[in-house]
Parts: structure tokens; C-alpha cells; sequence
């Protein structure tokens, strides 16, 4: 099992590594999106400030559907969802895998976003702890839910639109929770943010358990 | 993990493949409208008949891949309803497309292909050199590789597995004439090694000598059924 | 219930019907339509002002029986979804993509009167702070991707069980939504359990049950007809297959034909 | 009555939006009746669990 968890998620992170599109598009996307609401909000420090971590974590959701896009399609291409079928592999583990490569994706892009938004918007963190588990907790919640909803779409035609219209409002709880929890962790808005994270970590478990139970299922549907 | 040995059964003895009325729908095309069939271990059924017959969807349906609107049966002893994952986890498909990644090289994708199919890794360049396929080329992406070459790729990743039952969907397209021997060699080795074939092939100049069994496909139903004397006489 | 419903039709006599009614279904529908007409005589001559709302209490009487309709319907939804997965009933299908619908549209309902509502009595069409505002607005969001993946096409079955998931991702997502909103502002603007309160008067009380119990008929009479409709869309299908199983048969005969003839 | 606008818009709506999902729903069951033959139709007149 774990094997096999490792070996779908190896195989997603060769693919995307090899394609070098998270290097050379996603994370230059996100810091791009970073640099536009520095813009929007008219560069105004203490709005930026106050902001920084929905801006950071709107651009996540927005990396997400960009990455879930691209797990997806791996498997839709030509022949690969049945070598997936036929491989043989348990669907828990195929989805464990993919959820993990997609997980793995955006914890790089959120690297380069929090040194983003300490350089662009002036951002002082006050609870290094807080900070990496939230992103770790909001991640792994993001990319369970983003990965079923990426089956669950890959055998439709429009999919490349379907699919944020599901995941966006799927993940809005994950958007207030996570941008709380960063609220305390960088200290802008005094808030309960280990309050929070435990909301995050019941998102995740709670999708994560629909996404193992349903990801067979859809694999079954051909 | 059950591998797709029949607890307690003696393989031989049984029908590999054994399908009753069986309905498959493409959408909402009924791509098979009704099949009987039965296929012993051992034989080498070619299946004939044109475009738009049902063949590549009967192979789908024999491979697990496909759910059957109607009708009932067993694949090497698994129901074709409800076990469909234990059938594709026990045959060999090559169909139309590859079933490879496009991104991996031929190395990393037979190594995928043979970790989640429980074989030894070992395995890859013993098949990879059976097909032919030259080690220059081993760390090259599918993506990068002619048509010939991502084929024969395909085939070294059912020969990997060495199935019990082969579903060939036209093995010969695409191939040169080297490549075109190599597929006769290797059903030929396969049937004597006790295994199963069923390939469909418009190619039957070629195929006629391999096949112990002709099976006509029309209709999406079986319209011909009769052993290989037949098609000699002709 | 539906299907109960059906059952007391056979009377009817009717063998070759071109619609969904019968009997019950007008029936019922008569009574609907009376008890709209009831609902609002009672509602804007009978029932008082309120002391604090004015007249603006009169949307009361139709967005609280919106909103419990709503959950009513994707309750239902969530229901049929798991039975879709788990029997692979057709007749759970069909019921919850007849509740979803009539859901989306009584969800809609609920949040444009709760926003027309609260322009008067909040002096704003939106409140961020309010929990069941904002998670209804999230339910509703949901369940229209529910609704385009439905219409999103493709193999039916294949249709019905990604709409199944996405209804029960609905379902468990909705209690984090609320709890996530309701931590997010803590304090609400919404009325907070009228009914029990005790303080609404008499006939205010009356007609809101009212307005439910005719909101609740009207839900039943389009379920029904919903379902109909979904259920002659699936017997359509059907048809439409058993045609094409019969050309795709014919096909192989003059095929099995021609080729033993050659043989002879 | 105070807030009369609000009132007219809000229960205008609701009831418009009611009457015309119910006549949309109708329509539909009388187009499909006509492509659906009666021998079909069973789930009229007995249990229609398939």
C-alpha cells in the first residue's frame, strides 16, 4: 500500500517536474497574482498589511485549481486513465498518491509566497509553528478535496470550468480557516488561530475520508 | 491480495472466458448488442469482422474495463459485473491507444507498470529486449518516440505482466515487418506457455495460421464461430 | 410518497396520458393554489406589524418557509445520493435531481427575500456576519455545480454517481461552512429562533406554520411532477436504447446472413 | 403599510418564480409524455421502483 501510494505519487511529481510547468508558470503565476493586489490595493501598507493573509491564501485556491487541473489531465490523456485501471492499483492509494504530489506541488509555491508577501506587503510573522502547520494542515486539506473533485470531473468535456465551480465553494471554509489562522500567526488580528487550525484539520479529515471512500467508485465509472 | 488465482480450481479445466447476453453500451451506443461466448484455456481466438463490429469493446468488456448494461459472465473465473477490478489487475490489453505516460521514459513507465502489477522490476529489460525495443531509446520520454516504437512499448508492458489472458486489440497496426513477426512470435510463445489470446486483427492473411479459432463479430453480436479449417479450405 | 401518490391513480382509467398529472397531483394542486391565495390575504391584511420589523415581517411568511424548504430538499438530495451509491436505485436518482432542482430554486428564493428583508430591518441587502446567510449562500453555490454537473453530459450512469458525490460532498461540507462562518464573525444579525421565542403574536405565528404547510404542499406537488418528468426522461432512454439495441441486432443478422451464405 | 416596495418585490418574485418552475415543470412532462410510449408509462398506475 504505502508502495503504491508512493509509487502514483512519484510518478505525478516526475511528470511535473520533467514539464517544469510549476517552475516556470505556476510559481512565477502566483507571485504575479502577489504583485497585482499590491495594485489593486493601491499599495497601501496598512490595508496590505491587514490583507496579506486572504491575498495569500485567495492565490493558493487559485494555484489549487491550477494543480488539481494538471493532475488531472495526466490521467485523461490518451490511454493513461486505463493503465491506471489495469495497473491494478487500490483507488485509496491512487488518490492517497495524487493528493500527496498535489500537496507536495503547492507547499513549493507556498514557500515562494510567504517570501513574497515578507518582501512585497512588509509582513511580520510572529508564530513560525503556527504558520508552517497551518500551511501544512490547509494543504493536505486542499489537495484531498481538490483531488476528488479532479476525478470527479475528469470525464467531462468542460472540465477546465466545471471544476472551479465545484472546488471554489468547497474549499471556502478551508479560506476563512487558513486565512485566521495565518490572521494569528503574523499577527495582524488577534484571534484563536490553534482554534482554526483544528477547523482546518477537521475539513481535511472530513474530505480526505469522502475522497477515499468516492475515488474508487469514480474509477469504476467508465 | 487476490492476484486472480482461482482458489481451489484447476485452471485448465475451466472456461477462461464465458459471457452470456452480454449488453455493453459506448455512451448510449449499444457497442455490444448481445454476446455468447465461450473460450477455453489455451486457445487462440482471432476475432474478425468490420469497423464498427464491436471487437475493440468485446476486448474492453473481456479486460474488466467496460460495465455491462446486461447479461452475465466470468473472466479467468472473475464475475464481469462485480469483479471487474480482480479481471483488469489478471489480463494483458494492448489496445488502440498505449496506455503509457506520455512525460515518463519507456524505462519508468514499464517500472510503474511493473510495480503496480507485483512483477519484479527486473523484468522491464528482458521485455524491453524481446520486443526489440533498443536501449538507446530506454530513457527517452513516450512522448519523443515514432509510433512503431511507443507500440512495441505497449507490448513490452503486457509481456511484463505475462497474463494468462491476452487481449489484443490489432497488434500488427503500426508495426513494420520485423515487428509484425515479433507479434506472431510472441502469441505463438504465449499460447504454448498455456496462456489465452484473443486478438482482433483485419489482417487475417497474417493471423489465420495463428489461430486455433475464428470468431465473426457484427452487429455487436458474434455472427461466425467455427475452428481455423474452415478459412484453409477457402 | 411519490409513488403512493401514484398508486391511488389507477382509477383514473387513462391509458395513453400527455401529461404528468392525475387525479392527486390536481388535486393537491388546487389545494396549492388556494392556500397561496390564503397565504396572502393572511399574511398582508390579517397578521399585525411587528413592533420592531414594521411591515417588513411580511417576508417572514415566505423566506423562513424558503429556507427550511431549502434544507428539506437538499436533505433529501444527500438521501438519495447515498442510495444512488449504494443500490444504484434509479428511482433515488431521479428523486434527487428533482430535489436538487426544486432545491436551487428555493434556495435562491430564500436568499433574494432574506436580502429584500434586510434592507429594511438591517439597512443592508448583505451581512457577511450572518452565519446562515453566508453558509446558505455557500449551500446554494454548491448545489448549482450539483446541477451542472448534471448537465454536464457524458454516460448516464456515470452522470448520476458524479452528481451523487457531489451531493454528499455538499452535505459534510455544509456543517464546516457554518461553524467556519460562525467563528469568523462572532456575533449575527439574524433572528435568532423566533418561533420559540414566545414574543411573536398569535396570528404572526398562525400564518408563518401557514406558509409553510402551503410552501411544504407546493414542494410535494413539484416533487412528484419532477420526478415524472425524470422518470419519463429515463424511460425515453430506455426506448432509445432498446431501438438501437434492435438496429445494432438487425446489423448482425444481415451480416450472420450473408456470411454463412458465402460459406455455402 | 410601511416598506410596501420591498414587500411587492419580494412576494412578486417568490410567487412568479413559483408559478412559472411549476408551469416549466408541466411543459416539460407533456413534451416528454409524447415520445414515451404508454406501455412505459406504468409508473402512473403501479410502484415504479425499477
Amino acid at each position: 500500500m504505502l508502495a503504491d501510494i508512493a509509487a502514483v505519487a512519484g510518478k505525478d511529481l516526475r511528470i511535473e517536474w520533467r514539464s517544469r510547468v510549476t517552475a516556470s508558470q505556476v510559481i512565477p503565476f502566483a507571485a504575479l497574482v502577489l504583485v497585482l493586489f499590491g495594485f489593486a490595493l493601491d499599495a497601501n501598507r496598512p490595508v496590505l498589511e491587514r490583507a496579506t493573509p486572504g491575498l495569500f491564501w485567495m492565490t493558493v485556491l487559485f494555484v489549487t485549481n491550477l494543480a488539481v487541473q494538471r493532475s488531472t489531465s495526466i490521467e485523461t490523456s490518451d490511454g493513461a486513465r486505463r493503465a491506471l485501471l489495469l495497473a491494478g492499483i487500490e483507488p485509496v492509494a491512487v488518490f492517497v498518491g495524487k493528493a500527496l504530489a498535489v500537496a507536495v506541488e503547492l507547499l513549493a509555491v507556498e514557500i515562494v509566497l510567504v517570501g513574497g508577501v515578507l518582501v512585497f506587503y512588509g509582513a511580520e510573522i510572529d508564530d513560525w509553528g503556527l504558520l508552517v502547520l497551518t500551511c501544512v494542515v490547509a494543504t493536505m486539506a486542499v489537495a484531498a478535496a481538490g483531488t476528488l473533485l479532479g476525478a470527479l470531473v475528469a470525464g467531462i468535456r468542460a472540465r477546465e470550468t466545471v471544476l472551479p465551480i465545484l472546488l471554489l465553494p468547497v474549499l471556502a471554509p478551508v479560506l476563512i480557516s487558513a486565512t485566521r489562522a495565518f490572521d494569528d500567526a503574523l499577527g495582524s488580528v488577534a484571534v484563536q488561530g490553534w482554534a482554526w487550525l483544528g477547523l482546518l484539520a477537521g475539513f481535511g479529515v472530513l474530505n480526505s475520508g469522502l475522497g477515499a471512500l468516492a475515488y474508487g467508485v469514480l474509477l469504476e465509472e467508465t | 491480495m487476490n492476484r486472480g488465482v482461482v482458489p481451489g480450481g484447476s485452471v485448465l479445466a475451466m472456461a477462461i472466458i464465458s459471457l452470456t447476453g452480454v449488453v455493453a453500451l459506448l455512451g448510449r451506443f449499444p457497442g455490444l448488442a448481445g454476446v455468447d461466448l465461450t473460450v477455453e484455456a489455451g486457445e487462440v481466438v482471432l476475432i474478425h469482422g468490420p469497423n464498427g463490429a464491436g471487437k475493440s469493446t468485446l476486448l474492453r468488456v473481456c479486460a474488466g474495463l467496460l460495465r455491462i448494461e446486461s447479461g452475465h459472465g466470468q473472466v479467468l473465473g472473475h464475475d464481469v459485473r462485480s469483479e471487474r477490478p480482480a479481471i483488469r489487475r489478471s489480463v494483458g490489453l494492448l489496445g488502440h491507444d498505449t496506455a503509457l505516460y506520455e512525460d515518463l521514459t519507456v524505462t519508468e513507465n514499464l517500472r510503474f507498470w511493473a510495480r503496480a502489477s507485483r512483477v519484479e522490476e527486473a523484468q522491464v529489460p528482458t521485455a524491453l529486449d524481446r520486443l526489440g525495443v533498443p536501449s538507446r531509446i530506454h530513457d527517452v520520454a513516450v512522448r519523443h518516440l515514432s509510433a512503431g516504437q511507443r507500440r512495441r512499448t505497449a507490448l513490452a508492458a503486457v509481456v511484463v505482466r505475462r497474463p494468462r489472458l491476452w487481449l489484443l486489440d490489432e497488434p500488427h497496426a503500426g508495426l513494420d515487418a520485423g515487428g509484425r513477426d515479433l507479434v506472431d512470435a510472441l502469441v505463438k510463445d504465449a499460447s504454448s506457455a498455456g496462456a489465452t489470446v484473443m486478438l482482433a486483427s483485419h489482417e487475417l492473411d497474417r493471423t489465420v495460421d495463428l489461430a486455433t479459432r475464428h470468431l465473426a463479430v457484427a452487429g455487436g453480436m458474434v455472427v461466425g464461430d467455427h475452428g481455423p479449417e474452415v478459412d484453409h479450405a477457402r | 410518497m411519490t409513488t403512493q401518490v401514484a398508486a391511488q391513480d389507477r382509477g383514473d382509467g387513462d391509458p395513453t396520458r400527455a401529461h404528468t398529472g392525475s387525479r392527486a397531483t390536481r388535486g393537491l394542486g388546487l389545494v396549492v393554489l388556494a392556500g397561496l391565495v390564503a397565504l396572502v390575504l393572511l399574511a398582508f391584511f390579517a397578521a399585525p406589524p411587528d413592533d420592531e420589523q414594521g411591515d417588513a415581517v411580511r417576508l417572514i411568511f415566505i423566506h423562513v418557509p424558503s429556507a427550511i424548504l431549502t434544507y428539506v430538499a437538499f436533505f433529501t438530495t444527500a438521501a438519495g445520493s447515498a442510495m444512488w451509491l449504494w443500490k444504484r436505485s434509479s428511482w433515488w436518482d431521479i428523486t434527487a435531481h428533482a430535489a436538487a432542482e426544486i432545491g436551487v430554486m428555493f434556495c435562491a428564493l430564500t436568499l433574494f427575500t432574506g436580502s429584500i428583508w434586510g434592507r429594511p430591518t438591517w439597512n443592508t441587502y448583505w451581512d457577511w456576519g450572518d452565519v446562515r446567510l453566508v453558509t446558505t449562500l455557500i449551500l446554494f453555490l454548491l448545489m448549482v455545480g450539483y446541477l451542472v454537473v448534471r448537465s454536464s453530459g457524458g454516460d448516464d450512469p456515470a452522470v448520476s454517481t458524479r452528481a451523487a458525490i457531489v451531493g454528499l460532498l455538499a452535505a459534510i461540507n455544509i456543517p464546516i461552512v457554518n461553524r467556519s462562518v460562525e467563528w469568523w464573525f462572532d456575533r449575527t444579525l439574524h433572528q435568532k429562533a423566533s418561533l420559540t421565542d414566545g414574543k411573536l403574536e398569535d396570528l404572526t405565528l398562525f400564518t408563518l406554520v401557514f406558509g409553510l404547510v402551503v410552501g411544504l404542499l407546493f414542494f410535494v406537488w413539484a416533487m412528484i411532477h419532477r420526478f415524472r418528468v425524470g422518470w419519463l426522461e429515463h424511460q425515453a432512454r430506455a426506448e432509445d436504447l432498446d431501438e438501437a439495441l434492435e438496429a445494432r441486432r438487425s446489423e448482425a443478422a444481415a451480416a450472420g446472413s450473408s456470411a454463412s451464405g458465402g460459406e455455402a | 403599510m410601511t416598506h410596501l416596495g420591498y414587500l411587492l418585490v419580494g412576494w412578486g418574485v417568490w410567487l412568479a418564480a413559483l408559478a412559472l418552475y411549476g408551469f416549466r415543470v408541466v411543459a416539460r412532462g407533456r413534451r416528454l409524455s409524447t415520445r414515451v410510449p404508454a406501455d412505459r408509462q406504468r409508473w402512473m398506475t403501479t410502484r415504479d421502483r425499477p
